[in-house]
């Protein structure tokens, strides 16, 4: 790896590792805007994290290791995920073919870690969150390897760094349509798998209607901590992607870091937009939403197949 | 060679003589001994047999023999031990009767007279009918008249059908006799006509013999009420040697040129048997009558290759003895759990295998083998038949055979499983009514070696006898 | 001479649509005797220089002696240990078994004509004749409802195969022909005995009672 | 030297039965010594199996027996899963206690394992269908282990229906085959053209007779009874590596054909996709342990037949790059899939031990008192997820590069929509996560339901050390897989009989995307170690708060009977299933404003067999004894019946 490149592969790894909370504080920024509040400064989910990681934690009796063991595997493996990404038209630190099916299995590692401490509390309302969470998690799987497969086939290559590398801007050219459905797609996947609304209500009181946060009630300190924390990698994961797909533009290195970092924002912006315009989804109704995604992404892909 | 036919007669006259009712078996096992010993010497000075003779061994007939001396010799062992329990009854006919039976089953097989074979296999049938009506009860009585008359009716048929083969011969330039070696010699000189009417009417004779459906219904009741011994002699000796009557007249019949509509005949009997046996055999609570058909199914398969010929009527020869050995296996571990459990019906008879530690699981090896489970022998035949009706390219022929067994299988089944598995019922709960003894277990289980055997390693020998006999009839592994 | 044979065989037939429609027990045995009698006369008549002598009378008297005579005797002697009563007891009316017994005559004509006799010198009427008799036999066994009666049809059955037997006296050896007669007298000797034990065990030789096996 | 390692691993397993009959007496003795026999077999079974993937073949022409790459493959798993299920049974099935039902079992076991290596050995079609016999009968026998119970006769029994099926489909195969080529040595089928009606009546006859053994939906009915009612460690035996003898054939029979039609790949395709959705979905809806396990077994089956078909496909249209990623993942798979199975049915035997039911509903909280079960059998858990860094996500991965391979295509290419196969394993992929999430959930975790999980007891050494060496071989696996997918390339080269050269591009590309696999894994491994060295530090830093109930959102008297049900989690995602699953069960009557006690209880037949096969079977046998009343018992009609069958041959010989 030639030293400006691997400079750029650090500065990529600093950015996976700082910017995540940001995220999250763009998207309640824009929903207090929307709702004429003042609203948490920008940088309030970091105060958020350091508090957390300063208390102790308490335990149900009920509980094990696996309790334990999920906001660490969880946010392990989301990082570990992070690795694969490509960010700002470089290719990530690791990136060989077929990697994103790595990336989606890692996702999922965590999430099977999250449902399984959530069972562990035998509270009926985490179960409920866990049932939640993997059948739409294992509705979106699907969907998301859709829109990656339309990507690989647009760009010619398998492996993420290639999808969302310099060959991008070129496959606009001639593949525009279907890179539109899959960003639509794409951008779908991500409400669903960050659990945001219309799939879910971060911030609402009411067990009973949750999926992801009541999985995580029991969890307190640290490992609500890191449970916050991958959930902004998460979202950042997403946007990343997002982020290079739509403003895959040419240009210098520094231009396309630039970009890259303005398509973050850009996308944390719409999803705050999207919760304040947007009601929460009857649960009936997520399937059928994952499910337009998958189709979605599916005519996408057929098109550039036939 | 005489010595094979007369020994088990001079036994039976002794049998007849012998005022003991105990000391009379030991007649028959001296009998199954005598004749054993004379077969394999026969074997040693084995010739072809020369023009003119009535009596000679050829391949076909060294294999019947072979089939049956061994069924017999294990029917003899274990009649020692079931007739000694049973010593209320007289068995001076039955023991009599059975040695009668042997003499004339080895008259058939080294006949080369057909009206000789159906002399024999007259007196068969009518050695057969008392032995049926052993037990002495009304069913009994009822499964021997059957037997009696229906096999007669057959019987009849077959005579005039022979009548029409010696006719057909007739012409001033004909033969003129009813020796085979003659007939087939006379070959294209004999009247089509009459040879096709004469295979008709000894097909549907011997056939009757042979149990084929729909010629089959005294089966089900004479061996559903006959001793599982006399069953065993049956099922596995005397309907192979209508088979091997059948066999002799399709010689002749190729040899007239009349083998197109012969083989249809036959391939068309068997098939409808197997059809028959597999609609019959499902849900069959009485494992006695179940295995009546299974022998009709038995029955439909050979018929079924000794019409398809090539590979096929090697496969046919396999599986008659195959099926004979079998046969013995089944009815004989039948036997012993229905006196186990003094009944015959799924209703009453479950756990066989925990009551009868041997009979039991044999009675299911049994099953297995009798179905065509490899690695038993029986499996190697069917497969070597359903090979021929590939060669001839008779696909559909194949595919149906393999359905009906599949559904028999099925069929077979449920029954047999019923009977071995499960804990028995509260009554006989592991003191059957008679325990088993080494005289009534041994035999099966010899025979489920020697049946295994078979299919692990067939000797070479044993497979060019096959081959020999195919060869009579135009086929050949 | 040769319409004398003719005669013989017409009243062979005749006798087997006599025997179909006739009702008394008794009356049928006899009129199997009298068939039996009938027969053994045919292989004297029937005599050509190609038989020797010897051979047809033995094969005259050994009919005449076992369908004539002991045959019928048992059968008298049956009945009267099974005091049977003396109908046929049908299960196919009289006349429709006489009309059928007619179809198979006419068949059996039909048949031995498609069947063209290898040796010219025979009688034209001696195979029609032969297979109607079989045909009335196979009647009687099926169509009678009393064991005596099926031994009866057997006996009509045998008798038709000996006429046809006839067609072959002249080569066919002298012990097949012996094994003919000892195994119909052999069968119905056996019949008479399961007969007798039928009737210890039913009381009656109806064999509506001999239908119990089942499935 | 190597062909007498591969007599001892058939003839070692075969034999050690004889062990526990001999030493009657001594029940212990005679089961430790039967369990060293299979060992020793399992040895020289791997031995032998490592032999042919390295160094080629190993022949003995006049025994008949050829053991090659593919061979080997199947070999290997085979002797892992003999040794640890015979281990197993010492703590598990102990012939001390049990008696002579132990020695039967150790008798059959025996043969099923030796009848196994048998029949991968065997060179020529008749060794081969001995071997398969004596597996299916042996196995046969070990379902029946417990024959009193009637659940089990039928399970057995459909077991013994369905296999002879088979069994008699492979032997009109064989003949028809051996018709071809007028021998019945594989080695003179190879090269027998696949085109024309032969190689189509061959593939439907396989179909059936490979896919009855294997699970193939719509033939999979018999696994699951079979699978529950036999004890764990056979279940294991069978899942694990019985049921793959039949993708074994499958690859065999079409490995030695020549111009095999791309339509053989699409079906074996179309067929593993169904099997692979249909099995997990049939598992999300099952509630006793060991159905679900069955079931998954149907699913994971159903990827490899999509290795298989892609490995065909290649084949026909000549891709090189096709055959290697399927055939390795397939073969991959068929390994990971006999470990992580393997390792899962132990863990529900333990369960089973512990607790005396296989209800998922009854359990809940068992990782408290069993700590190491739980543990491995979460292992087992996310590795049939699929999920890094264990051996499931590495043929997973292999066979969607296969799909992928699809996009590299011209548009308009068939072999382009193979694309759409990626998605397809990721949903697979996905639903297993749930399913493998609900049980661990439901039985592990949480209270425990009801008493005699409360009172579960950890499981003895001898149970847990082969379910500990199964878990540390999905672990190696997953972490090292360029080491297992370096061979497979020979193998599949000599299966589709290609050289070597033509595959190396692919190979290359996969092993280097191996590496990089395991580099990630490694990443994982430092983050998560990381993660709670950090988590230490903080807590140890932290205020200790003391532990409490788990918080109720308010509600005031919570029990364990609230916890969510194994049922209830699935439903959400067995409701998307509505169009080929139906439970049953009468819904609870619930009405008023306090309405009184009422309770639900619902199972799920298996669409095929229960709501398909048993009323068919049903009516033939309605039919059958309606027809019986054909059987004529007046003797008059007997007799007529044959004076019938003569006219109607007279007729047939004479008018016309």
């Amino acid at each position: 790896m030639s030293s400006p490149l691997l400079l750029r592969t650090l500065f990529h790894l600093a950015v996976l590792a700082l910017v995540p909370p940001l995220l999250l504080g763009i998207v309640n920024r824009t929903k207090s805007i929307v709702g004429g509040r003042v609203g948490p400064p920008l940088l309030q989910p970091y105060r958020d994290l350091a508090k957390l990681l300063r208390k102790g934690a308490v335990y149900s009796r009920t509980t094990t290791w696996v309790f334990r063991a999920g906001p660490v595997v969880g946010l392990a493996a989301v990082a570990t995920a992070g690795l694969l990404l490509a960010m700002g038209g470089a290719p990530a630190a690791i990136s060989f073919t077929g990697d994103f099916v790595l990336f989606a299995y890692l996702l999922g590692l965590a999430r099977f870690f999250t449902a399984l401490a959530a069972l562990d509390t035998g509270s009926p309302f985490e179960g409920m969150g866990a049932a939640r969470e993997v059948t739409f998690a294992s509705l979106a799987e699907p969907a998301l390897f859709l829109c990656l497969l339309v990507l690989a086939r647009a760009t010619g290559t398998l492996s993420l760094s290639g999808m969302l590398g310099p060959s991008l801007p070129g496959a606009w050219t001639v593949a525009a349509p279907a890179l539109l459905l899959a960003a639509i797609a794409l951008f779908v996947i991500a409400l669903a798998e960050n659990a945001r609304i219309p799939v879910d209500d971060p911030n609402t009181h009411l067990e009973l209607t949750m999926i992801h946060e009541v999985m995580v009630l029991d969890h307190g300190g640290p490992d609500l901590a890191f449970i916050l924390y991958g959930a902004s990698l998460k979202l950042f994961l997403f946007g990343a992607i997002l982020s290079r797909l739509a403003l895959g533009g040419t240009g210098s290195e520094v231009a396309a870091e630039l970009l890259f970092l303005l398509g973050l924002a850009l996308f944390a912006i719409a999803v705050g937009a999207v919760e304040s315009v947007m009601a929460r989804f009857r649960m009936i109704r997520v399937p059928q939403l994952l499910v337009g995604a998958s189709i979605l992404s599916a005519f996408a892909l057929v098109l550039l197949l036939r | 060679m005489l010595f094979v036919i007369l020994a088990p007669l001079l036994c039976a006259a002794v049998a007849f003589g012998v005022p003991s009712n105990r000391r009379r078996p030991i007649a028959l096992l001296a009998g199954a001994l005598a004749h054993g010993g004379g077969v394999a010497a026969l074997l040693r000075s084995a010739a072809p047999p020369a023009r003119g003779d009535w009596l000679g061994l050829d391949a076909l007939s060294t294999l019947t023999l072979l089939t049956t001396t061994t069924l017999f010799l294990a029917a003899a062992v274990y009649a020692q031990g079931y007739l000694s329990r049973r010593s209320d009854r007289d068995n001076r006919v039955f023991v009599g009767g059975l040695l009668v039976l042997l003499g004339a089953m080895t008259v058939v097989a080294l006949s080369r007279h057909l009206g000789l074979t159906w002399v024999a296999m007259e007196a068969a049938t009518l050695a057969t009918a008392p032995l049926i009506y052993f037990n002495q009860n009304a069913r009994s009585l009822e499964a021997a008249w059957k037997y009696l008359l229906i096999g007669s009716l057959g019987i009849a048929l077959a005579l005039l059908g022979t009548f029409f083969l010696a006719l057909s011969g007739a012409a001033p330039g004909g033969p003129r006799s009813l020796l085979v070696d003659d007939l087939i010699a006379a070959g294209p000189s004999l009247s089509r006509p009459w040879v096709r009417a004469a295979f008709v009417f000894l097909l549907v004779g011997y056939g009757t013999k042979m149990g084929l459906a729909p010629l089959h219904s005294w089966k089900p009741d004479a061996y559903g009420e006959a001793p599982g011994l006399l069953g065993a002699l049956l099922a596995g000796g005397l309907t192979n040697f209508a088979f091997l009557a059948i066999v002799r007249v399709f010689q002749v019949t190729r040899a007239a040129g009349e083998d197109a509509f012969a083989r249809d005949a036959l391939v068309g009997l068997g098939l409808f048997s197997i059809a028959l046996a597999a609609v019959f055999v499902v849900g069959q609570k009485d494992f006695k009558r179940m295995l009546a058909y299974s022998s009709v199914e038995h029955m439909g398969i050979l018929a079924l290759g000794l019409g398809l010929g090539g590979v096929a009527a090697a496969g046919a020869f396999f599986h008659a003895m195959n099926n004979g050995l079998t046969k013995g296996v089944v009815f004989l571990s039948a036997g012993n759990i229905h006196r186990a459990f003094g009944s015959k019906t799924t209703d009453d008879v479950r756990g066989a295998a925990r009551v009868l530690p041997i009979s039991g699981p044999l009675f299911l090896a049994g099953f297995l083998a009798v179905t065509g489970s490899p690695p038993f022998a029986p499996f190697f035949s069917e497969f070597a038949i359903l090979n021929g009706a590939f060669g001839e390219g008779r696909f559909l022929v194949g595919a149906l055979l393999l359905a009906f067994l599949a559904v028999i299988f099925v069929g077979m089944g449920t029954t047999v499983l019923a009977v071995v598995q499960g804990d028995p019922p509260g009554n006989a709960a592991g003191v059957p009514l008679s325990r088993e003894n080494w005289l009534m277990a041994a035999p099966p289980l010899v025979l489920m070696v020697l049946v295994l055997l078979l299919g692990l390693f067939l000797p070479q020998r044993l497979r060019d006898l096959f081959g020999a006999a195919a060869g009579l009839v135009g086929g050949g592994w | 001479m040769s319409s004398l044979v003719e005669l013989a065989f017409i009243l062979v037939v005749v006798i087997d649509l006599f025997l179909l429609a006739s009702s008394r027990l008794g009356a049928a045995i006899r009129t199997v005797a009298i068939q039996g009698a009938l027969l053994a006369t045919l292989p004297l008549l029937l005599l050509t220089d190609a038989h020797d002598l010897g051979h047809a009378l033995v094969l005259a008297l050994g009919a005449l002696a076992v369908k004539g005579i002991v045959v019928p005797r048992m059968m008298f002697s049956a009945i009267r240990e099974a005091s049977i009563r003396r109908e046929m007891e049908p299960i196919v009316g009289f006349v429709p078994s006489m009309v059928l017994g007619a179809i198979g005559v006419a068949l059996a004509f039909a048949f031995s004509s498609r069947l063209p006799l290898p040796r010219g010198e025979m009688h034209p009427f001696l195979v029609p004749t032969a297979l109607s008799t079989v045909w009335a036999g196979l009647l009687l066994v099926v169509s009678r409802k009393k064991a005596v009666n099926q031994v009866l049809g057997f006996l009509v059955l045998e008798n038709g195969v000996f006429v046809f037997g006839l067609l072959l006296s002249d080569f066919m050896p002298l012990m097949v022909e012996a094994g003919v007669l000892l195994d119909l007298f052999a069968a119905v000797f056996v019949m008479g005995i399961v007969m007798f034990h039928i009737n210890r065990e039913f009381s009656s030789l109806d064999t509506e009672k001999l239908s119990a096996l089942r499935d | 030297m190597t062909v007498p390692l591969l007599l001892a691993a058939i003839a070692l397993p075969s034999a050690s039965g004889l062990a526990a009959v001999a030493l009657r007496r001594r029940p212990a003795a005679g089961q430790g010594l039967a369990c060293l026999l299979v060992c020793a077999g399992a040895a020289c079974g791997l031995a032998a199996a490592g032999a042919a993937l390295q160094g080629g073949e190993i022949a003995a022409p006049r025994l008949s027996l050829r053991l090659d790459g593919l061979g080997a493959v199947f070999l290997a798993p085979i002797s892992l899963l003999a040794a640890a299920g015979s281990v197993y049974g010492l703590g598990y099935h102990r012939q001390a206690a049990l008696g002579a039902r132990a020695i039967r079992l150790q008798l059959y076991y025996g043969l099923a394992v030796g009848g196994m290596a048998l029949l991968v050995a065997a060179s020529n079609a008749i060794v081969f269908l001995v071997g398969w016999e004596v597996m299916a009968l042996a196995n046969f026998l070990l379902v029946l282990t417990d024959d009193e119970r009637g659940e089990v006769q039928r399970a057995a029994f459909l077991y013994l229906a369905s296999t002879h099926v088979g069994t008699l489909a492979l032997f009109a195969l064989f003949a028809l085959l051996g018709q071809a080529a007028g021998s019945f040595d594989f080695a003179a089928w190879q090269g027998l053209s696949a085109a024309g009606a032969l190689g189509a009546r061959g593939f439907v006859l396989a179909l059936l007779g490979f896919g009855m053994k294997a699970g193939l939906v719509p033939v999979h009915f018999w696994l699951p009874p079979a699978h529950a009612a036999a004890p764990s460690h056979v279940s294991a035996l069978m899942s694990g590596v019985v049921v793959k003898t039949g993708v074994y054939g499958l690859l065999r029979v079409t490995g030695l054909l020549d111009g095999v039609p791309a339509s053989w790949g699409i079906a074996l395709l179309a067929l593993g996709g169904i099997s692979a959705v249909l099995g997990v979905a049939f598992a999300l809806a099952q509630h006793d342990l060991k159905r679900l396990l069955a079931y998954h077994t149907v699913e994971n089956v159903g990827i490899i037949t999509l290795g298989a078909g892609l490995a065909l496909l290649g084949r026909a249209r000549g891709e090189p790059a096709l055959v290697l990623l399927g055939f390795s993942g397939a073969a991959l798979h068929v390994v990971n899939h006999a470990l992580f199975k393997g390792l899962l049915f132990l863990g529900a035997g333990a369960v089973q031990h512990a607790t005396g039911t296989r209800e998922l509903d009854h359990l809940g909280g068992l990782a408290r008192p069993m700590r190491g079960t739980a543990l491995l059998f979460v292992v087992g858990a996310a590795a049939i997820a699929g999920l890094p860094p264990l051996n499931g996500f590495v043929s997973e991965w292999l066979v969607t590069l296969g799909f992928l391979r699809g996009l590299g295509r011209p548009a308009g290419d068939v072999l382009a929509f193979l694309a759409l196969g990626a998605p397809v394993l990721a949903f697979v992929g996905g639903l297993a996560a749930a399913c493998f999430a609900k049980v661990v959930g439901v039985a592990f975790l949480g209270n425990p339901r009801t008493g005699p999980a409360r009172e579960a007891h950890e499981a003895p050494p001898s149970m847990l050390a082969p379910m500990a060496v199964l878990a540390a071989a999905c672990a190696a696996i997953g972490l090292a897989p360029s080491l297992a997918i370096a061979p497979l390339g020979g193998a599949a080269a000599a299966w589709a009989r290609l050289d070597p050269g033509a595959l190396a591009e692919a190979a290359a590309e996969a092993s280097s995307g191996a590496a990089r696999v395991s580099l990630v894994a490694a990443g994982l491994l430092a983050a998560v170690a990381l993660a709670v060295l950090l988590r230490r530090r903080l807590l140890a830093a932290a205020p200790r708060a003391p532990a409490t109930e788990t918080w109720g959102c308010g509600f005031s008297a919570p029990s364990a009977r609230i916890q969510y049900t194994g049922s209830s989690f699935a439903a959400l995602l067995v409701a998307r299933f509505s169009w080929a699953i139906f439970p049953r069960g009468p819904t609870p009557h619930l009405a008023g404003p306090f309405p009184g006690p009422a309770e639900l209880r619902t199972e799920v037949p298996d669409t095929v067999l229960d709501l398909g096969l048993l009323p068919a079977a049903r009516a033939y046998g309605w039919l059958a004894t309606r027809a019986r009343l054909l059987y004529l018992r007046r003797i008059q009609f007997q007799m007529l019946l044959v004076l019938v069958t003569l006219v109607a041959f007279l007729a047939w010989g004479f008018v016309w």
